[in-house]
């Protein structure tokens, strides 16, 4: 009797809840783009281009997911049937796909290092197979380099470095405290924005001081929560600024201030990202400046940077082709120019 | 006049194939063999690289299966090791911190061993349930490989011999793959032969009776934790030289997927029944199949729901819990059917 | 009736003022006995008089608080390896076999041979083999032990003890599990072990058995030894008497007069693992026993009548008021008014970390609740009623249930179901385990339920009791039921011939 | 009477397996109350030592810590009494909760939503219920499975794309709004915590699951349909999730698949801190609350003395250790 019941309002329930999934696809349409892309790249067999993109990320991550459509898109125009693996940050899973890559003999592959410190072995397994590797998004490291045909993509460092240079700009020569939200602990794209922020606040405003620093962990939550916290620890009289690895962990921080009953516009506050939840905060002023990257400049100038070398444009014995991606600095006088445009 | 009068127990079988219905009778990784013929023969069909390519799909087996085997010692006593990751990921750390990599090699292996000695300790003396010792360690080892790798990426000073360590050994064999086959054969015998391996079954099938047998179970339960400590540090040793750098961060698939190797290899997690052999076929069906998913790449969301299907077919495909299930619905029907006639 | 030692040999074990205590509670009092080679000491007493626990002490599982265990004149030390080491073995009255390992490798569990570690698989069958001989099984070494039916597992047990070829064997309860024709086995075999000089220590509630075979006897009572002396000198009653400490009626008085009503419960073509094709009635106010040997699928038959196992074949419909439903599941069989007393009551008949009340509550709870929440007040108020009503000592219905001796705990478990006031109980095994004094308490419960026109099915291996209680007894061989006995004509003659089948009955 | 019942208790000592409660050390009974010690030391230290930790925005936030995690862990609670170790799956469970009340509230208004997501919830409770309840599989590895297939079905649909509403929704208010310095995050956390309490010792199904917790066959065998039973705790697990997804969602105003990272091993430290015994039987929906409490209060202790990442998962892995350790040794004293 009571069974029955259950099954009942869950057959009925179940309904509901395929509606919902629906609903989803539908305010996210990249993520079903992309399987579409997929295939027809599949199709178009005969005088394509065989290539591997050995990603650590993909639908699974905000960035991934405007970063795919792009360069599936782009691979489809050029010809290029593209196999994309996603290693999920891990190092040993991506190399262990890479050895796959590497067995599967294609013309190519492009790499996203998952922990550039592990990526030399794959590396030299591709040369030592006469495949040509071409990175994008976040470069290996200088001594590696040389196994590389080119790389496209954001300087992690760099723009921890510039979001840093635009905290110096607009705190002109004040003395303040500020704190800093990183990404996901251990991970390298936070580790590098950080300490490209921290370097540079330190050689060029030391009157800025770093107060404290916790991992937000790439999300809005777990960042309100540790930036509100690092506010009681130092002091709340203390601090002038705040600084974030990323646009969702910026927003994070703006509430916890606006939790606090504190204007954000009276804080210098800056992130990376140039985001559909970064650029909003410039334009409304509580968010001062952000650095922009384009997922899709990325996805496409990855296959881009590929096709150059499948092409025969870039051999071997040229000099290392180096696309960086322009990072422009987002702040309330450009944010709603079109080029700076949120696009994810 | 008793003398005369034996009883019967058990049945008897003589002819070859009777015998052979026995043994087979009595073996427990039915269900994986199954899995891994139905994986074989579907991706021989749609992605036959992964068998020309064979020491590529022997390196995946390896990655997720040598954690899979120490947990194996484990599970075997009805214990669980959740820290097997962060040991993995301590290990790596500690070994790419010290310049001589032999030193390295043995400090971390030495490290695993302490681990597993711990996590003997508080099962076996204090007497903690090991879901939850472990648990403990898991965070607290993970945190420690933070510390000491200041939450970044470690280099291994001589790259060269991690770069060498990675390279095919015998034929088309790497270190990784042979210290994998190695690992299974000693742990197979220990098992199947070693008294105190045999041992495992009694701790795990009938722990009262082990301790009256006089078999030093506590020492029993160190054993086996040291061996999935040492195992995965082991393992940790290994992606170390081989990635010519350690993370703090790795492991994190491991634990899901090398419980899911054991279990898809129809070891009982309340102890006391499986085999390494199960094991190491659950391993070779994942790995195979991973393999197969990297190669078409298909999107990890898909490749996680069809992993999720295959574990939950496994755990509830177990004989036992079928039987009980269709025999549950067969009686209820019976009793209906009948009563409606 | 008794036949004194062949041996006039030395003290093979010797225990001294053995004194233990649990927490603040005294166990064993000051007990003390010596076995001699080739002599067989029965120790009987009540349930939690401090049997099991002496026997600890004297294999030396347990420490002892006082007093000594000397094994040929030297002090025994406490540790599973000593005692084996000094040549003492235990049968437990647990089987303690591991179910996924061999019969060979349970047979020699913790000392099979080896060599640099590795197990001398041929040797430890030779062994294997050679004790199982010894006590005349016959069985394939490298069965698993979890494809063995459980009564036939206690010879595995015995053969493992007998195997370490021990100066003393320890034997807790062994008959509990077997059947007439294997316990008369049992016990030639322990004679022919005594004859060949082992000194045996041999523990049971079966009075006749140790009048049988035992040279000695010591009787506990509370723990404190209550009588220590030869078989010979004493008497059954006396010996009874002495364990509960007071002129104990045994139920003799002639029994009951059944007049049974309306058929309550019907089952028809009744087939499950152990059980082939059984049709059985029982009518409303009558005791129907089931007889048999262990293993002849009568617990196996009356799980699969109300559900509690599931039937592969089979009808079962209850009859109440005119009103009759159909049981399928175990949950439909208690909505109908059934009730189970199960076997193995630790296991599936008590939450023992639960209190009584609780234990109480779960079959109650329905009524004990107004939309599903629950009443604390009549809960207490309903459980205190049931543990007076079955004569619970001590009724603390706040205690948990697991502080309770067997006899005690059978309480529990049949108190919890006269709640329901059921149309039928099913009782497997109800006093196995249960110390004289209790077993007169749940018998008396079980004749009340009749007279308030219950349908009582019951399964007992102790054929008085059968005898005793039945108004018609169904004999059980290879799960069909192979004879039917009315009161009158029931007697252990008929009921073993028909249990045992012909062949057996001179053994 | 009185030495009856003495007499009793010792010839139930005698019968062995029973153990008999009596015991001067003082363990037992810091195993059974040291969580209301240990939470009011640390309260009291971190009060007295640590600057700003008294202060209301800092109160505040230690709620905002504990209210996704300490519903969850209230909710888990029922299946870890019906001795089933944990549900994994949470961690998919309050994802899904989340994204899909932001992204279906956006679409077809927030009734739909929680709709919806009670739909997802269903069907996470039926899925592990049954095959833990009726096929008797081990509860870790069916979770775990469960979350692979939740992870995967969310992530296939939703991508990793961050769904927000809008900044003068409904939702947003909820999540920015407070009661002093108590956020309404928390208030619903205390409402869930006294529910669920009332469920699990006042209801017949709670009895039942604390039975079955106790002794399995037993309960069946008191005419229980322990299959219903689990799925009933499930169910509740999953009900919790969803709230706590809601929650989560509102605090942040954004919900993302990947927000509820570890999620499922919080909860169960939590649940293990308040005292509540894997083996099943024993526990309280209390006592989880203020082991969610005490960690969350130490999580906020330490990050506010400015401790790194790693040292706090130190921290947390000893003190669950150090919890069962005085749990596990106070039992051996009592044995004695």
């Amino acid at each position: 009797m009571r069974k029955s019941r259950i099954g009942l309002a869950s057959a009925s329930l179940i309904a509901v809840a395929g509606l919902t999934l629906a609903g989803c696809a539908a305010a996210d349409e990249t993520a079903t783009d992309a399987a579409d892309t997929t295939e027809e790249a599949a199709v178009t067999g005969a005088d394509t281009y065989e290539v591997y993109a050995l990603l650590p990320q993909g639908n699974d991550q905000a960035y991934g997911t405007t970063y795919l459509p792009p360069m599936l898109a782009k691979a489809a125009e050029l010809g290029i049937n593209l196999t994309i693996t996603n290693s999920e940050y891990d190092g040993d899973k991506q190399a262990s796909e890479c050895e796959v890559a590497v067995a599967a003999q294609p013309d190519g592959i492009i790499l996203w290092p998952a922990i550039a410190d592990t990526i030399r072995p794959c590396l030299e397994a591709a040369q030592a197979a006469g495949i040509p590797v071409w990175i994008t998004n976040a470069d290996v490291n200088p001594e590696d380099t040389e196994l590389t045909y080119g790389y496209s993509g954001t300087d992690s460092y760099g723009q921890g470095a510039a979001s840093a240079e635009i905290m110096c700009e607009i705190v002109d020569g004040a003395e303040i405290g500020i704190i800093q939200i990183n990404g996901l602990t251990g991970n390298s794209v936070a580790t590098l924005r950080g300490n490209g922020f921290k370097e540079t606040i330190a050689s060029n405003c030391p009157n800025v001081t770093i107060l404290a620093e916790q991992p937000g962990d790439w999300v809005p939550d777990k960042s309100q929560i540790a930036a509100s916290e690092m506010l009681t620890s130092v002091g709340i009289e203390n601090v002038q600024g705040m600084y974030a690895a990323d646009d969702s962990m910026i927003k994070g921080g703006i509430d916890a201030l606006k939790a606090r009953g504190l204007d954000p516009a009276d804080f210098f506050i800056t992130s990376i990202g140039g985001t559909f939840l970064g650029n909003p905060l410039v334009v409304s002023g509580e968010l001062d400046g952000t650095i922009f990257q384009s997922s899709s400049w990325d996805g496409e100038n990855a296959v881009i940077g590929m096709y150059s070398v499948l092409s025969g444009e870039v051999t071997a014995d040229d000099e290392r082709v180096a696309l960086y991606m322009p990072n422009p600095k987002v702040t309330a006088a450009n944010a709603s120019d079109a080029e700076v445009a949120p696009e994810w | 006049m008793s003398q005369t009068q034996t009883i019967q127990i058990g049945q008897r079988e003589t002819t070859f194939f009777g015998k052979l219905r026995l043994k087979i009778a009595r073996r427990t990784e039915g269900r994986a063999v199954i899995l891994l013929a139905v994986v074989l023969i579907v991706v021989s069909l749609t992605e036959p690289l992964v068998f020309t390519a064979y020491q590529v799909s022997l390196g995946r087996i390896a990655l997720i299966g040598l954690v899979a085997l120490g947990l194996t010692a484990v599970i075997l006593m009805g214990e669980l090791d959740l820290s097997v990751a962060s040991t993995l990921a301590v290990s790596g750390v500690v070994m790419a911190l010290i310049p001589d990599v032999r030193l390295g090699v043995v400090v971390a292996l030495g490290v695993g061993l302490l681990i597993g000695l711990i996590n003997g300790f508080f099962v076996a003396v204090v007497g903690i349930n090991s879901f939850i010792a472990t648990l403990g360690m898991l965070f607290a080892l993970r945190g420690l490989a933070f510390i000491l790798s200041d939450e970044a990426p470690v280099r291994i000073v001589d790259t060269d011999a991690g770069i060498a360590f990675g390279l095919a050994l015998i034929g088309p064999l790497t270190p990784r793959v042979l210290i994998f086959i190695l690992a299974f054969v000693v742990l197979q015998i220990f098992v199947s032969r070693v008294k105190a391996g045999r041992e495992f079954f009694a701790v795990g099938g009938n722990r009262q009776a082990a301790y009256d047998a006089g078999i030093p179970v506590k020492r029993r339960i160190f054993t086996g934790f040291m061996i999935s400590g040492f195992v995965a540090s082991l393992a940790g040793v290994i992606n170390t030289l081989e990635r010519t750098a350690a993370d703090p961060r790795a492991g994190l698939t491991v634990l899901l997927a090398s419980f899911a190797a054991a279990i898809i290899g129809g070891n009982y997690l309340k102890g006391g029944r499986g085999s390494i052999v199960g094991t190491l076929i659950g391993a070779t069906a994942l790995g195979v199949l991973q393999v197969a998913f990297t190669l078409s790449g298909v999107q990890v969301p898909v490749q996680e729901i069809f992993i999720g299907l295959i574990l939950l077919l496994a755990v509830t495909t177990d004989p036992a819990n079928l039987r009980a299930v269709l025999g549950s619905i067969r009686s209820v029907l019976q009793g209906r059917l009948k009563f409606q006639s | 009736m008794t036949t004194s030692s062949p041996f006039a040999a030395d003290v093979v074990i010797e225990a001294r003022n053995i004194v233990k205590r649990f927490g603040g509670a005294t166990a064993v009092d000051d007990v003390s006995l010596e076995v001699r080679v080739g002599e067989i000491h029965a120790v009987v007493g009540e349930n939690g008089a401090g049997k099991s626990t002496l026997m600890r002490v004297l294999a030396g599982v347990i420490a002892q608080d006082g007093g000594q265990v000397l094994v040929d004149g030297v002090k025994l030390e406490t540790g599973a390896k000593n005692s084996i080491a000094a040549g003492i073995s235990l049968v437990h009255q647990e089987l303690s076999l591991v179910p996924e390992m061999t019969v060979a490798e349970n047979i020699m569990l913790g000392y099979a041979p080896t060599r640099l570690g590795f197990t001398k698989s041929a040797e430890l069958n030779a062994i294997a083999a050679k004790a199982l001989e010894e006590i005349g099984v016959s069985v394939d070494l490298n069965e698993r032990i979890s494809r063995l039916s459980v009564a036939l597992r206690q010879f595995v047990e015995i053969a493992r003890a007998v195997a370490r070829d021990p100066k003393v064997l320890i034997l807790d309860e062994p008959t509990a599990t077997l059947t007439p024709t294997e316990t008369d086995y049992l016990l030639n075999m322990l004679q022919r072990l005594a004859a060949n000089g082992m000194a045996i220590i041999y523990i049971s509630h079966r009075i006749p058995e140790v009048f049988r075979i035992g040279n000695k006897v010591t009787i506990l009572r509370d723990g404190k030894q209550v009588m220590n002396g030869n078989i010979a000198d004493t008497t059954p009653d006396n010996v009874i008497d002495q364990m509960v400490g007071r002129e104990l009626k045994l139920d003799l008085q002639s029994r009951r007069v059944a007049n049974p009503g309306e058929v309550v419960v019907r089952a028809i073509g009744i087939r499950a693992p152990g059980v082939n094709g059984v049709d059985l009635e029982v009518r409303e106010g009558e005791i129907v026993g089931l007889g048999g040997l262990v293993g002849a699928g009568r617990t196996e038959l009356v799980r699969a009548i109300i559900g509690a196992d599931n039937r592969t074949a089979g009808r079962v419909t209850i009859t109440r008021k005119g009103k009759s439903a159909i049981i399928t599941t175990f949950q439909s069989a208690v909505r109908n008014g059934v009730a189970f007393v199960p076997e193995e009551r630790r296991v599936d008949g008590l939450a023992l970390a639960m209190t009584v009340a609780e234990n109480i509550t779960l079959t109650n709870r329905h009524e004990l609740s107004r939309f599903g929440v629950q009443i604390r007040g009549r809960i207490s108020a309903f459980a205190q009623d049931l543990a007076d009503k079955v004569g619970l000592r001590p009724p603390l219905i706040t205690l948990e249930a697991g502080m309770y001796s067997g006899g005690n705990q059978q309480k529990i478990v049949i108190a919890k179901w006269l709640g329901r006031r059921p149309d039928f109980i099913v009782l497997d095994e109800p006093t196995r385990g249960v110390d004289v004094g209790a077993k007169a308490e749940i018998h008396r419960l079980v004749r009340e339920l009749a007279e308030e026109g219950t349908a009582v099915l019951m399964v007992s291996s102790d054929l008085p009791e059968l005898l005793e209680l039945s108004d018609v007894i169904h004999v059980v061989r290879d799960g069909t039921i192979v004879g039917t006995l009315p009161a009158s004509e029931a007697n252990e003659k008929s009921v073993m011939s028909l249990a045992a089948g012909e062949k057996m009955v001179d053994a | 009477m009185a030495k009856e019942t003495l007499t009793e208790v010792i010839t139930v000592a005698n019968s062995g397996e029973a153990d008999v409660k009596k015991s001067r050390s003082a363990l037992p009974w810091i195993a059974d109350n040291g969580i209301f010690i240990f939470t009011a030391l640390l309260l009291l230290f971190a009060a007295v030592f640590v600057d700003g930790f008294a202060s209301l925005a800092n109160i505040t936030d230690v709620f905002h810590r504990a209210a996704p995690i300490g519903i969850v862990a209230a909710g888990m609670t029922f299946v870890v009494i019906s001795g089933n170790y944990l549900d994994l799956s949470v961690v998919a469970q309050v994802a899904t909760s989340a994204v899909i009340m932001l992204a279906v509230s956006n679409l077809y208004g927030v009734p739909i939503a929680m709709l919806a997501a009670l739909g997802a919830a269903m069907m996470y409770a039926l899925v592990n219920g049954i095959a833990v309840g009726y096929f008797k599989a081990n509860a870790v590895i069916v979770t775990l499975s469960t979350t692979y297939i939740g992870v995967g079905v969310l992530r296939f649909f939703s991508g990793g794309s961050i769904f927000f509403g809008p900044e003068d929704g409904p939702i947003r208010a909820f999540g920015a709004s407070k009661l002093g310095p108590i956020p309404y995050s928390a208030i619903v956390l205390i409402i869930v915590t006294i529910l669920l309490a009332f469920v699990l010792n006042r209801t017949n199904f709670g009895f039942v699951v604390r039975s079955f917790g106790s002794n399995e066959s037993a309960t069946r065998l008191g005419g229980v349909n322990t299959g219903l039973v689990i799925i009933g705790a499930f169910f509740v697990t999953a009900l919790a999730a969803m709230v706590a997804g809601w929650v989560l969602a509102a605090f942040s105003n954004t919900a993302v698949s990947s927000m509820s990272t570890g999620y499922d091993f919080q909860a169960l430290a939590a649940i293990i801190v308040g005292g509540t015994s894997v083996f099943g039987g024993k526990g309280s929906v209390f006592r989880t609350l203020l082991g969610v409490i005490f960690v969350s209060v130490l999580t906020n202790v330490l990050v506010i003395s400015n401790i790194s990442f790693g040292y706090q998962q130190v921290a947390l892995g000893v003190l669950i250790v150090v919890a069962v350790t005085v749990d596990a040794l106070s039992r051996k004293v009592g044995k004695r």
